[in-house]
């Protein structure tokens, strides 16, 4: 009874914050709106069991769309929208009309299914012995699908090759006051130390390279915002090194199972363990250079 | 395998190595697609006879992991990639105009790779993070022709997440009623019940979006057009034909048979209209890459066209039409799209008009245009006119179907007309439109490479027939 | 004996940091500039959920359970304070454009 | 009515929100976080169908994992777009 009153008050204020995150007023509202719907998503995740999941939607979803978001605001300024006179209500109305029928359809559809169940998670804990880990999602995103997890590395990159593209991404931020830097300075070391417990403990609970990557990405670009970090500059190739570093180190295990025999990324016997973790770091490390250019890269200007 | 996973490896193992190191980007560029070429050739070959190899990555039996399949179809795509990848990397080292940054070298290559592991997959998730890939690539080629191009380059970005979304909300109601995401393992237990139907239909809308098959092409034109000329040779010749593989792959291997026989009329007519539809428009726009665009459009009205119809009547030799149309348009359009850059750069105009007297001017461009022109029509010799012979075949058979074949007959004269347009404009050598810049006529006889390779799959064209349709079951 | 009692003693702190969580919320809805509705609402943050805190800790299992409570307390307080300054901050920036 | 087809139903409606976002909002910012709500909702429907076993399905969370982070690479890419395009027409006025 309990259970179900807070799972209906969770979807409710989900619902609410999603709504308000597209109609809000104001641009500001909206964003506001958005970022506290991905923490209470985050909390609804946490509520069904999947808590690498909260994990990595209160770093990405919350933290770093956040700062994603109201960067791409300020850049936009705080224009009159002409959003939401007559006509676009109407268009909402029709709109409105069309799907929820759909809605009806979905769901009559999609209710045999909450009956139903997969013969895959026995199988994933079967293999759990083989696999050099300790916790199942992990050994799904590290080995059973690696294959889809390095493709996934070359998706990030894609997003940074593509956001390169657009001329200066640099941001005028404000002058940071004492207590911003001296928060920020403390808040680093912190998150690093989470990040590095994250990855570690991927192995054996949740927790893992994306965790751990967004948290020190958050890491980074706070101590950015705060001037303690110097520009980010995508022509300083350590950078660039840093960038690829987990997905080139990925493909190199791949080719090198192929060419020896093994089969496309399998891994030797006995070896699982030791090349998932330094997959692991490489991949965190990329993570975090990845997204924390991706906030606040910069590109370096031509001189004035 | 292994060749096929070193066609997959050297573009984006290459694609790395070009983001680190800056220098001679071109020369390796094009040895990455060169080696890729070959690899690709040398898997066409290991599964010439039909067979099927399968893969399983990380060694783990099919229903727990990933598995890649390569049939004759997968390695021939994989080879029609590398090629068009390496003919427009050979054309885009000579024309730096025509590529819009540096950023050009690695972005290829990572497309490539992400078409190479999509022909490759036989994984439903699998293929959404390839599609996915595959979007971001396009999205970040189309954004290298600067800041013209960023607002249809925003739009496509947001209607193909969109559009990747509703597959996965497919996959994900197809993996709570099977349990499976391996293809042919939900191939074997797909019953017509109402989540199937409900995941199908989402995954084709997706799909329809981020393919640009009408009605749901509206991005494409402006995208396809805006972009650098080899951007948008690469876009309409490979990126468009990755969601209709996988298109392709859902109906005639998942889908229950009688669900594919009810849905195959709908698709087949969405490309009959895509056909009257894009030649339509093709015919009224005033400018030339956006003409070129439109024609996209209503080529895949072909292809969507043999697809539907061979769902409904479970008719394998339109399959192979349906990929000897993607192969032959994929090289035609290439052709084109570099011609019409080359065009636009050197009489430094984008309108239709500006080709006046581009005949006398650029012979050989305007010569390239005809000849990627006259495949699309579908005249013979052509690749295009095979293509279009094994899809009329079948539909001649009846009586009852000559409707289908009228819609093509339109299409091809419609296509016959856009094309002639642009011809009577080039021929019209009484006020010729003075070069802004000097031709330069290697570049020029680069465009016409891929056109006659059009020609010349006429010729081989009997010989990749089996290929074609030995993937059939 | 001892755990009745922390029991019963935790429902103190608990309802007075709802209580101010109450307060802040109202305030945060009726007050009518920034600086005060900024003001009510630090309250409830800080008291409220530093009160919250010390009910949950009375009732903690251990003392590592304690001492994760207290350290998001003191992240909170701290963090807290930080966005605080900063929205105050934007208000002023804005009163100066206007 | 049981937990995972609750939750399942939540996702459909957060899924059609966001739709209805995209198919009527004209601002790029407010269509990115529509999209965002669709991705949300898809990601909702699949963890409800891994809760319907217990312990919870690993193969449905790390799938949305992945998606998560292709989500957020795209949503990254898409707001920089915005941001340039919001730039560029600043600059025109």
């Amino acid at each position: 009874m309990a259970e179900g009153l807070f799972d209906l008050v969770l979807a409710g204020l989900l619902l609410m914050l999603a709504g308000g995150a597209l109609y809000g007023r104001s641009l500001y509202t909206s964003i506001l709106l958005f970022v506290t719907f991905g923490l209470v998503l985050a909390l609804v995740w946490a509520r069904l069991g999947a808590v690498d999941l909260a994990l990595a939607e209160a770093a990405i979803g919350a933290g770093l769309t956040g700062a994603l978001l109201f960067a791409a605001l300020a850049r936009q300024g705080r224009a009159p929208e002409g959003e939401f006179d007559l006509a676009c209500r109407r268009r909402g109305l029709a709109a409105a009309a069309v799907l929820l029928p759909v809605l009806w359809l979905m769901l009559s559809s999609l209710a045999p299914l909450a009956e139903r169940d997969s013969p895959l998670p026995e199988l994933a804990l079967a293999a759990l012995p083989h696999s050099g880990v300790e916790h199942p999602v992990t050994a799904v995103l590290l080995n059973y699908r690696a294959w889809d997890t390095l493709l996934e590395l070359a998706v990030l990159l894609l997003a940074l090759l593509g956001a390169r593209q657009l001329g200066s991404g640099r941001l005028d931020t404000a002058r940071p006051w004492p207590q911003l830097r001296a928060w920020n300075a403390h808040l680093a070391p912190l998150l690093v130390l989470v990040g590095g417990f994250l990855l570690w403990r991927g192995s054996s609970a949740p927790g893992g390279a994306f965790q751990a990557g967004a948290l020190l990405a958050a890491g980074v670009v706070s101590l950015r915002l705060a001037h303690l970090l110097p520009p980010l500059r995508w022509s300083f190739w350590p950078l660039r090194l840093l960038v690829l570093l987990g997905l080139a180190l990925f493909l190199a295990v791949a080719a090198a199972g192929a060419w020896l025999g093994q089969g496309w990324l399998s891994y030797p016997a006995g070896w699982a363990k030791p090349l998932i973790l330094a997959i692991e770091v490489a991949a965190t490390l990329s993570i975090a250079a990845s997204l924390s250019l991706l906030v606040v890269g910069e590109r370096r200007e031509p001189a004035p | 395998m292994n060749a096929a996973l070193l066609s997959l490896f050297a573009p984006l193992a290459g694609g790395l190595l070009l983001v680190l190191w800056r220098p001679a980007r071109a020369g390796l560029a094009l040895g990455v697609a060169l080696v890729s070429l070959l690899a690709a050739a040398a898997a066409l070959h290991q599964v010439a006879d039909g067979t099927r190899q399968w893969l399983e990555v990380g060694g783990w039996a099919p229903p727990l992991a990933i598995r890649l399949q390569l049939t004759p179809l997968s390695a021939l795509l994989l080879l029609f990639t590398a090629g068009l990848h390496l003919l427009v990397a050979v054309y885009a080292a000579r024309r730096p105009h025509a590529i819009g940054g540096a950023d050009f070298w690695p972005l290829a290559c990572l497309l490539h790779a992400a078409l190479a592991a999509l022909w490759l997959s036989a994984d439903l998730f699998n293929l959404y993070v390839t599609l996915e890939l595959l979007g971001l690539a396009a999205v970040a080629l189309v954004a290298l022709a600067g800041e013209k191009a960023q607002r249809p380059a925003l739009d496509y970005l947001l209607l193909s997440l969109a559009g990747s979304l509703a597959y996965l909300l497919g996959v994900a109601i197809l993996y709570g009623r099977y349990g499976v995401l391996d293809l042919f393992l939900l191939g074997e237990q797909a019953t017509a019940d109402a989540p199937t139907r409900l995941a199908l239909l989402l995954m084709t809308l997706g799909l329809m979006l981020k393919g640009a098959l009408w009605p749901l092409h509206l991005w494409l034109p402006a995208a396809h057009s805006s972009a650098p000329a080899a951007v948008s040779a690469l876009l309409s010749a490979l990126v468009v034909k990755g969601p209709l593989y996988i298109l392709w792959l859902l109906w005639t291997r998942l889908a229950p048979t009688e669900l594919a026989v009810q849905a195959g009329p709908l698709l087949a007519g969405a490309g009959a209209l895509a056909l009257l539809a894009g030649g339509w428009a093709a015919l009224r726009t005033p400018l030339l890459k956006s003409l070129v665009a439109y024609s996209t459009v209503a080529q895949l009205g072909y292809a969507l066209l043999a697809l539907g119809l061979a769902m409904h009547w479970q008719e394998p030799r339109l399959e192979a039409a349906l990929w000897l149309f993607v192969v032959a348009h994929g090289l035609a359009k290439v052709s084109m799209f570099l011609a019409a850059g080359e065009l636009q750069h050197t009489l430094g105009g984008k309108r239709v008009v500006t080709l006046k007297g581009a005949s006398q001017t650029l012979p050989v461009t305007m010569f390239t245009f005809v000849t990627a022109g006259v495949s699309l029509i579908g005249l013979p010799p052509s690749g295009g006119f095979l293509a279009k012979w094994l899809l009329l075949q079948p539909l001649l058979e009846r009586p009852q179907h000559w409707g289908w074949a009228l819609a093509v007959v339109l299409g091809t004269l419609m296509s016959a007309a856009y094309v002639f347009r642009v011809v009577a404009h080039g021929f019209d050598r009484a006020r010729p439109q003075p070069p802004q810049v000097r031709p330069d006529r290697f570049g020029q006889w680069l465009t016409l490479l891929p056109a006659l390779l059009v020609f010349g799959l006429a010729l081989i064209g009997e010989r990749m027939l089996p290929w074609l349709e030995g993937v059939s079951r | 004996m001892t755990e009745w009692l922390l029991d019963g003693l935790s429902w103190l702190p608990l309802a007075g940091g709802l209580l101010f969580f109450a307060a802040g919320s109202i305030g945060l809805l009726r007050f009518p500039d920034v600086y005060s509705r900024l003001h009510a609402l630090t309250k409830a943050d800080t008291l409220g959920f530093g009160l919250v805190a010390a009910g949950l800790a009375c009732r903690a299992g251990s003392l590592w359970e304690v001492a994760q409570l207290l350290l998001i307390w003191l992240l909170v307080l701290a963090s807290g304070a930080t966005a605080c300054q900063l929205l105050a901050r934007q208000a002023r920036e804005e009163e100066g454009d206007g | 009515m049981s937990t995972p087809l609750f939750w399942l139903g939540v996702g459909c409606v957060l899924w059609l929100l966001g739709l209805h976002g995209l198919l009527t909002l004209r601002n790029a910012v407010r269509r990115i976080i529509a999209i965002n709500l669709m991705g949300s909702g898809v990601f909702l429907v699949m963890v409800a169908l891994a809760i319907r076993e217990r312990p919870g399905d690993p193969v449905l969370v790390a799938l949305v994992v992945t998606g998560l982070v292709v989500a957020v690479s795209a949503t990254a890419l898409a707001l920089r777009l915005s941001g340039q395009l919001a730039r560029a027409r600043k600059g025109d006025a």
